[in-house]
């Protein structure tokens, strides 16, 4: 890498610009026992969940300092998204989170709602929180396999998560035509509408589900070797949860009781009864237990809508597909993704594309705290940390 | 093989055509993949590794963390500027055979993303590619698909003659440029030994 | 919650001296935002997070905005910057403001679970006086945040802890996220060109005949 | 096997099978790529392997001695090993006083290992 | 007690093991080249252009009204307005494409060209199986082999199709009877040109 | 069989090389490492006049050499923990450095 | 009839060995031998690859490997003409000697290690008076191997490994070692040969087997802990660690000397198992005395083949432990475990037969185990959890 | 076997990179065990592998590391004195050298069969040998001690 780091002239002036990434610390450890090793782990590694990076300085096995790096998948969606139409970056927010692409068309569409003022028909919201709670199915499945894959499980719980997964897929594509890019919802509902035997499909798979979690629980839950490795490593505290704006599990998993589907009451998740399931830790094991539970949670607010999804339009009428063009202003909508809270923040100058648009990823914020999880841990840690984190690089470098 | 060119091969002797032929059979059923994944392709690759596609039928199963130990080099979401000297140089140290699939939209030339300032406009640009699957994401079956296409290849390859692949050529060269981070974009923007763009100018 | 109104005017009693704005919103979210000098952002933050009645411990987002020089005609951007929201003002500002950046600060609380309060903070110029406050202190999730901002629109966030270059490379040289960026002329071929496609296509060639 | 073979004989050509074992197919593989497919040193290729990102800094360091002290403890108890054979092969033989003895001498380096235990060298920091 | 847990983790893993010899479920793979798992009906991967009759390019629906290409979000259709006016328009005047091209390298099988498109021209194909070696030309993909009948897009997408097929009819039936009310005007006053043209054909 | 005098000669070229490596060398450990071989060296003379012995069914010779063994490990272990302790301390673990550094 | 099957390839050996002329023969036979356990156990080791490749897909709910050749079995063939041809790649920081040795040191004492270990009745290559110590001296110059393999590559992931490596082979060879001392306590030998013929007998339905006594079980189990450890198998592939430190000590390896890395691990495993089917499985004694027409090395290979499926079965289900806890594990469980294990041996050796020497022996081998094992769960402050909920 | 031996001695004291010193070391040890062996002390020949190469390698090894030995030093390998040392060396070398060849034992015949059993030493050292066996296990205990608490870091300090 070039460390020939000029920015603009006033930051050099500052003196920011000599500075090549971060100083290293001195060669010797703070214990004046052995040398510090320096190790890049990433941007090719096989837990980093993609192209991430962690610069780690080890003392020993321990990490004395951990710095990540972002944006070896910077795709630039948001500049993209300035250059083109609202509709348009509907299927490019699939492509964010890539685990949960309904969430993300999800949170992006109310945040047009709530700019542009558009009603959602009953139906399309019985939808999208059908396909909301199948994808916090998936992603919560799939998460629970990838961290037992960094905790060194050869295999076997990732297969039974993506043997879930692909069930929900199978939902997924026959609902939308895509298993993973689903570019589903539209402003003001979806795009079209269930197909015949969907519900019925659907039901049965939800009606497997707990048996999976069984067999997971079975498997690993009262593990010891898990139980050893994720308990009292990478405690969160409530504080710094919640000051670092921390979402998703991981804020729950530290004890806040923070879920945006109770506190926004958005969509219809009011008709629903749920818990929020809480952790007293904030370890990784929390985090671990916490989506398990939330799966069971999704089960039942699933099977709820499932028997009570009404007939009806499943488009706001008002909704047009071109010539699409908010009146000027703002708006910040946020939905509680599988990951915490995603939000999409847009100004619109009138014209058909938007002024400023933003996303809030959850990934990204919750990564904020993985130097403080991970330090004085072992890097066998580190990684199972940043595993329960869960990110996606998708959304973390946009 | 057809038989004319089994024939015109004979000439060779028998010997190196059946080396040749054992050489590509084994080759070709023990293809290990570079544990390797970028973006939301990636996730594709992983579930075309799992139970219900199963690429381990086809012995490619063994996912190597190390490049020096993968022959198959998946490329499988958007190269970012960012990301491409690190892939570039990945590719540089796997060992001889190497292939190169190009997994996605993103990987063959920037995909949805290509108007991205930060996007690499593909990856052909620096490593040769053997093989492209088209998608966003590729279906888990595409991908198969693509690794039969690149099975059916290395089986067609000879051992020896003009026609040889490039890794038995003694002065084709098994490393490439790693692009270096410049001030506005990567230097050079592509390796003009791998890639020529087409002149194709229209409107 | 309070509106922002009562807010504003708990704040300037709380603070005195801080030049607090109302930035208006006319879309139907009618999320409105609260313009703070950079001077006083440090303790108005500070104070949003403290005040017992508000107690907004959590920064959920942090953007950034480019606003190029006023160009004429375009209704919004007189608006938000004009402190009268009335309409007839914006015939009379035609385009006389200067560009500036801008950071903006979507503001909850996870104890009381209301929200937001917007904050805006605003650069003098998009050029040399780029500098704003870090709100990191008070809230760390602004931490990355606030460096992608630093990264994509050059605004330099003093008090940061560790402020570089985020998601482009290091030796990158210019904040692409800014309106006026030119993306680096990296086009080679393109096979279904048109629009500005086929603009940078033409452009290109061009440039590859002209040595 | 009969009996009047020297057992050394037979080591001796194990090993050198086991040698040849390894040097054959390495050999095969160096005709290989003398005769086929070139071996192509680089800059790149032969760099050290960190991810993808060029390598800094030196990766033989100065280690750490908790390895250390773990290997003390084993070579301690890897001699007693050696000790402890003998008894056990003698064991059915041997007295109660032998067997005292025995577990006396096993005694002080359990001692030492639960002073080890206690001191915290066991723990891994 | 130490080492339950893992004792009941080996019992999960041994009952699949088991039961991968006797259950489906415990066997998920479905052995590609072989078996297919089958595609259902809103499945999307590339866009098609569908045309009727057998002629191809006299049967292609699209008329060039390029809002696909405008709307595509990665900017990955291309189209020529041909010179000539399409032989068989209704209503408006239209145009045929004479060049359209597809870079399936780049498309990201959104499906908003088949959405926006007003005549239902562009439909989504589920062929998947498009794994080239070479890029530009296996991959760049023009009418011709974008072109499929529209008997191929009833098969693959059945009950789209026979709507796009009754939508069609009931649009054409109306357009004829507007034409047919032209033409009884323009008996009246002098033959209009387009439909002189359309008796050609 | 070969004859006494061989192992008793090559005791000796071993016992002799260790000396000279403990003597010259520099580095503490290469040190250590000669006197470990010295050791060895004399190992070998107890089993060969064991061997060679008057009476070999007493055992003497292998249990001394067994003892050696032990005893030499030992001695390593300490050996070798002295010299990281020195290095810890001097950041060298060459016996000149340390012998002018002093302290 | 029973014989000659039972000794088809001892006598087979002869018949060969009678060929060559008689100065020659010992030499000839020991060439024999040599190739015969190196030509038997590659073989199995390319069964095992295939085998376990395919179990972990069954276990995983998939086929596995099972399109090159008759139901994938050709797929070994296939990953060894790819490794002898694939380009071997040196580093250039790399300790050029050293890096070549490594495989070849790796590869050496394992299958070394063979040599001592009845495969059946009369089919030992050598039959040592220190066999046992024999094996595991032998066995000692892996971690040799490992080092040389992690330090000579120069490369900081595979120097962690080697480090890794080595600290948990030393740690686990003490209690490995331990608990095959208890053995050699009752047989009263060090010699492989003998061990296995004091376990030829048959107690009632039980075969004499160490394993069916309180302390030979609990032996069993600490050995076959220690085993899995010292072939850094799941879930103690630290060394390897795959997620963490990419592939360990091999990183750098690439080609055949990779391949040779692999089946070195293999052949220790193999290695350490038929170890410990002597030592308490009877060696190639059948469990049942109605069972003995079934050839002695058609016993040792099922007995060799159970405890390999499970290791395949343990590394389908569990995750890898961490570094800490793996020493830990070892020095304050496996350790004192297989001490106490020796004085239990010793007074099940000191009383006299009867139920009470089978009460002792009981509690002499669990009580300590559900000490120390809640002990080690209670120092990691490690357990079950309640979560509560919110509305 | 002996030239092997010497030789790797030989290595072990004058090779420059420390690492490869100890591996040459390890070598000589491999080629001393082999001489106990020809020497019909199988159960030392064997527990010299098992001790030296299993464990003091190891030790060595760690310890090189722990010292960063693993780099070649940059000036010479030899310390200031070093023609003083290797006299002194040759000296002794040459007085043992005579002293063997005019010494009547080195002209012994060896014992026709000699048994030295595991068993009979296991018996010897249980009877004849205890104390000292007892001396030794308080000796490697002491040793244990003594090192690690050498070798531990001092708590606190730096
Ligand atoms: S091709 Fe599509 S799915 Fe693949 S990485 Fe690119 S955007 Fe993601
Ligand atoms: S496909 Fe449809 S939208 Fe596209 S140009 Fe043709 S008619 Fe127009
Ligand atoms: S599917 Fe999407 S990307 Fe592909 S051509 Fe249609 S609009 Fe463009």
């Amino acid at each position: 890498m070039s460390h020939s780091t000029t920015l603009t002239p006033t930051l050099e002036q500052r003196g920011f610009a000599a500075a090549p990434n971060y100083e290293l610390l001195p060669k010797r450890g703070s214990s004046g026992d052995g040398e510090l090793l320096e190790v890049s782990m990433g941007p090719h590694h096989p837990s980093t969940h993609g192209v991430f990076r962690m610069d780690v300085v080890l003392d020993g096995e321990r990490v004395v300092k951990l710095k990540p790096v972002f944006g070896y998948l910077h795709r630039n969606h948001e500049k993209i998204a300035e250059n083109t139409t609202y509709l348009a970056s509907m299927p490019y927010t699939d492509r964010l989170d890539y685990f949960c692409s309904l969430t993300n068309n999800w949170a992006y569409a109310l945040a047009v709602e709530k700019l542009v003022g558009l009603q959602v028909p009953e139906r399309a919201e019985y939808i999208r929180v059908i396909t909301a709670e199948l994808t916090r199915l998936q992603n919560h499945a799939c998460l629970i396999g990838f961290l037992l894959q960094d905790m060194g499980a050869s295999g076997t719980p990732l297969m039974y998560a993506f043997r879930e997964r692909e069930k929900i897929l199978d939902l997924f594509e026959s609902l939308t035509g895509a298993r993973m890019m689903c570019n589903y919802m539209r402003f003001g509902g979806c795009r079209c509408d269930l197909p015949p035997g969907w519900l019925a499909q659907t039901q049965q798979v939800v009606n497997e589900t707990p048996r999976f979690l069984d067999e997971f629980e079975r498997l690993l839950c009262e593990n010891e070797i898990l139980m050893a490795r994720t308990q009292r490593v990478g405690a969160l505290s409530r504080e710094l949860a919640i000051n670092t704006g921390i979402t998703g599990p991981m804020l729950r998993a530290a004890g806040v009781n923070y879920d945006l589907r109770k506190v926004d009451h958005y969509g219809i998740y009011d008709r629903f009864e749920f818990k929020v399931p809480l952790g007293d830790h904030g370890d990784t094991y929390d985090r671990y237990m916490i989506r398990v539970l939330e799966m069971r949670e999704s089960v039942k607010i699933l099977r709820q809508a499932l028997a009570a999804i009404p007939d009806g339009p499943i488009i706001d009428p008002k909704a047009k597909l071109r010539g699409f063009r908010p009146k000027a202003g703002e708006a910040y909508g946020r939905i509680e993704a599988p990951k915490g809270e995603l939000g999409f923040y847009l100004i619109s100058d009138g014209s058909p594309n938007p002024y400023r648009y933003r996303v809030r990823p959850p990934s990204f914020i919750n990564l904020t705290v993985l130097e403080d999880l991970c330090l004085g841990h072992l890097i066998g840690d580190a990684v199972i940390i940043l595993g329960s984190v869960d990110i996606v690089l998708g959304e973390v470098d946009r | 093989m057809d038989e004319g060119l089994r024939s015109e091969l004979q000439k060779q002797g028998i010997f190196t055509t059946t080396l040749g032929e054992i050489y590509n059979w084994g080759r070709k059923n023990s293809v290990w993949p570079l544990n390797f994944g970028l973006a939301c392709c990636a996730i594709e690759m992983i579930a075309t590794t799992m139970a219900r596609y199963d690429l381990a039928r086809f012995g490619a199963e063994v996912f190597r963390p190390s490049p020096r130990q993968a022959d198959l080099m998946i490329v499988a979401g958007t190269v970012t500027k960012k990301m491409a000297p690190q892939v570039v140089r990945l590719y540089n140290q796997m060992g001889e055979p190497k292939y190169v699939i190009a997994m996605g939209a993103c990987a063959i030339s920037g995909g949805p993303f290509k108007q991205g300032y930060n996007v690499l406009k593909g990856i052909d640009r620096y490593i040769p590619v053997d093989v492209h699957i088209p998608g966003c994401p590729p279906r888990p079956e595409a991908l198969i698909h693509a690794f039969m296409t690149l099975q059916q290849k290395i089986a067609e390859q000879q051992l020896t003659g003009a026609q040889r692949p490039r890794h038995l050529r003694a002065d084709a060269p098994s490393e490439f440029t790693v692009p270096e981070f410049g001030d506005h974009d990567l230097v050079p923007t592509k390796n003009p030994d791998v890639w020529q763009p087409q002149v194709l100018i229209r409107g | 919650m309070e509106t922002l109104d009562q807010i504003k005017s708990r704040l300037t009693h709380a603070l005195l001296g801080a030049r607090l704005e109302i930035v208006p919103n006319e879309s139907p979210s009618s999320q409105r935002s609260l313009l703070v000098d950079s001077e006083h952002a440090r303790a108005v933050a500070q104070w949003l997070r403290d005040d017992p009645e508000l107690c907004l411990d959590y920064c959920s987002n942090v953007t950034g905005v480019d606003w190029l020089e006023a160009v004429g005609k375009t209704k919004i951007k007189k608006t938000v910057v004009v402190d009268g929201v009335e309409k007839e003002l914006e015939e009379t500002v035609d385009s006389l403001r200067s560009g500036y950046l801008e950071a903006v600060y979507h503001l909850f609380s996870m104890a009381k679970k209301h929200g937001p309060v917007i904050l805006r903070l605003r650069t003098e110029n998009r050029t040399d006086k780029n500098h704003l406050p870090s709100l990191t202190p008070v809230w760390h999730g602004c931490e990355f945040q606030e460096r992608e901002i630093f990264d994509l629109y050059g605004v330099v966030f003093d008090g940061h802890p560790d402020l570089r270059r985020i998601l482009m490379w290091d030796g990158f040289k210019d904040h692409p996220m800014r309106k006026d960026y030119v993306e680096p002329d990296d086009y080679e071929y393109e096979p279904t060109p048109h629009d500005a496609v086929l603009e940078k296509a033409k452009k290109h060639q061009a440039q590859e005949a002209k040595p | 096997m009969p009996p009047d073979n020297n057992p050394y004989l037979v080591i001796i050509v194990m090993m050198v099978a086991a040698v040849l074992f390894a040097l054959v197919p390495l050999g095969l593989a160096w005709l290989w790529a003398r005769y086929f497919s070139p071996r192509k040193p680089g800059r790149e290729k032969d760099a050290s392997y960190e991810c993808g990102l060029e390598s800094k800094g030196n990766a033989w360091v100065q280690f750490r001695s908790e390895y250390y002290l773990y290997a003390i403890i084993f070579l301690i108890f890897d001699v007693e090993t050696i000790f402890l054979l003998p008894f056990a092969v003698a064991f059915t033989g041997l007295s109660a006083g032998a067997f005292i003895a025995m577990m006396v001498f096993l005694l002080l380096l359990v001692e030492g290992l639960v002073w080890a235990w206690m001191k915290g060298v066991l723990t891994w920091k | 007690m130490l080492g339950e847990g893992i004792i009941k983790g080996m019992a999960e893993t041994a009952r699949n093991f088991l039961g991968s010899y006797v259950s489906d479920e415990r066997l998920t793979t479905v052995q590609y080249p072989e078996e297919r798992i089958p595609q259902t009906e809103n499945a999307r991967q590339f866009p098609f252009l569908v045309h009727d009759g057998e002629d191809w390019h006299k049967g292609l629906r699209c008329v060039a009204c390029q809002i696909c290409e405008k709307e595509c979000p990665p900017k990955c259709i291309y189209i020529e307005k041909s010179k000539d006016k399409k032989p068989d328009y209704v209503g408006k005047p239209q145009f045929y494409p004479a060049v359209f091209d597809i870079d399936l390298a780049v498309c990201m099988s959104c499906q908003i060209c088949v959405e926006v498109c007003p005549f239902d021209a562009i439909k989504m194909n589920i062929e998947y199986e498009l794994s080239t070696a070479d890029r530009f030309g296996g991959l760049l993909v023009n009418k011709q082999q974008l072109a499929r009948p529209n008997a191929y897009f009833h098969k693959i997408h059945p009950t789209e199709a026979a709507e796009v097929d009754a939508r069609l009819a009931a649009e054409k039936a109306k357009a004829n009877a507007k034409a047919k009310a032209a033409a009884a005007a323009a008996t009246k006053t002098a033959a209009a040109p387009p439909a002189t043209e359309a008796a050609t054909k | 069989m070969t004859p006494l005098a061989a192992y008793l000669l090559l005791s000796a070229v071993l016992f002799s090389i260790g000396l000279a490596g403990a003597l010259t060398r520099r580095n503490a450990i290469i040190v250590l490492i000669g006197i470990e071989l010295m050791l060895n060296a004399a190992n070998l003379n107890f089993i060969a006049f064991w061997r060679f012995g008057e009476n070999p069914e007493a055992l003497t010779g292998v249990l001394f050499a067994i003892f050696s063994i032990g005893i030499a490990a030992a001695e390593a272990a300490v050996g070798l923990a002295l010299i990281i302790a020195i290095y810890r301390h001097y950041r060298t673990a060459n016996v000149d450095e340390v012998n002018s550094l002093k302290g | 009839m029973f014989n000659s099957l039972d000794q088809l390839f001892v006598s087979l050996k002869h018949w060969l060995v009678g060929f060559a002329p008689a100065a020659w023969q010992p030499w000839v036979s020991a060439l024999i031998s040599a190739a015969a356990i190196i030509g038997v156990f590659a073989l199995l080791f390319a069964l095992v690859t295939v085998l376990e490749r395919k179990g972990l897909g069954r276990i995983q709910n998939r086929y596995g490997p099972n399109r090159v050749g008759p139901a994938g079995f050709l797929q070994f063939a296939a990953d060894g003409i790819k490794a002898l041809t694939k380009e071997d790649l040196v580093p250039r920081a790399a300790d050029k000697v050293i890096h070549f040795l490594a495989p070849i040191v790796l590869v050496m004492p394992v299958v070394l290690a063979f040599s001592v270990l009845p495969f059946g009745r009369d089919m030992v290559a050598v039959d040592f008076d220190a066999g046992v110590l024999f094996f595991f001296a032998v066995g000692a110059a892996a971690e040799v191997a490992v080092f040389m393999a992690g330090w000579s590559s120069r490369n900081k992931y595979s120097l962690l490994g080697a480090m890794r490596a080595i600290a948990q082979m030393i740690s686990y060879e003490v209690p490995l070692i331990l608990s095959a001392v208890t053995v050699i306590m009752m047989v009263g030998s060090l010699s492989t040969v003998q061990i296995v013929a004091a376990q030829g007998g048959y107690a009632g339905w039980l075969p004499d087997w160490h394993v069916f006594t309180p302390w030979g079980f609990a032996g069993f189990v600490l050995f076959m802990i220690a085993a899995t450890a010292e072939s850094n198998r799941s879930p103690f592939d630290m060394p390897e660690g795959e997620s963490e430190i990419i592939a360990g000590y091999f990183v750098e390896y690439s080609g055949f000397k990779f391949a040779l890395f692999f089946l070195g691990e293999y052949f220790g495993m193999f290695a350490i198992s038929a170890m410990a089917i002597t030592l308490f499985l009877g060696g190639w004694h059948a469990p049942f005395e109605a069972l003995v027409w079934i050839p002695s090395w058609a016993w040792f290979f099922l007995k060799l083949m159970a405890i390999i499926f499970t290791f395949i079965w343990i590394r389908g289900t569990v995750p890898r432990l961490r570094i800490d806890q793996l020493m830990n594990f070892a020095w304050k469980f496996m350790l004192p475990m297989a001490l106490i294990n020796l004085v239990a041996a010793a007074v099940w050796h000191f009383m006299p037969t009867g139920l009470a020497r089978w009460l002792v022996g009981v509690a002499l081998v669990v009580g300590p185990y559900l000490l120390l094992g809640r002990g080690l769960m209670q120092n990691q402050n490690v357990g079950k959890r309640i979560y509560r909920y919110a509305d | 076997m002996a030239v092997l031996t010497i030789a790797a001695a030989v290595a072990a004291m004058t090779l420059r990179n420390l690492v490869h010193c100890a591996l040459a070391l390890t070598v000589a040890f491999a080629g001393l065990a082999a001489a106990y062996l020809q020497l019909d002390a199988q159960f030392v020949g064997f527990a010299q592998i098992f001790v030296y190469i299993g464990a003091v390698a190891i030790l060595l090894v760690f310890a090189i590391l722990l010292t960063r030995g693993g780099e070649v030093p940059g000036q010479s390998v030899f310390s200031s004195s070093w023609v003083w040392g290797g006299l002194a060396a040759l000296a002794v070398f040459a007085t043992l050298a005579w002293a063997i060849q005019n010494s009547f034992a080195s002209q012994r015949e060896p014992a026709e069969t000699v048994q030295a059993s595991v068993k009979q030493i296991g018996d010897a050292l249980m009877t004849q040998y205890v104390l000292p066996l007892e001396v030794i296990g308080l000796l490697l205990t002491a040793a244990m001690i003594g090192a690690v608490i050498i070798a531990m870091k001092e708590e606190g300090k730096e």
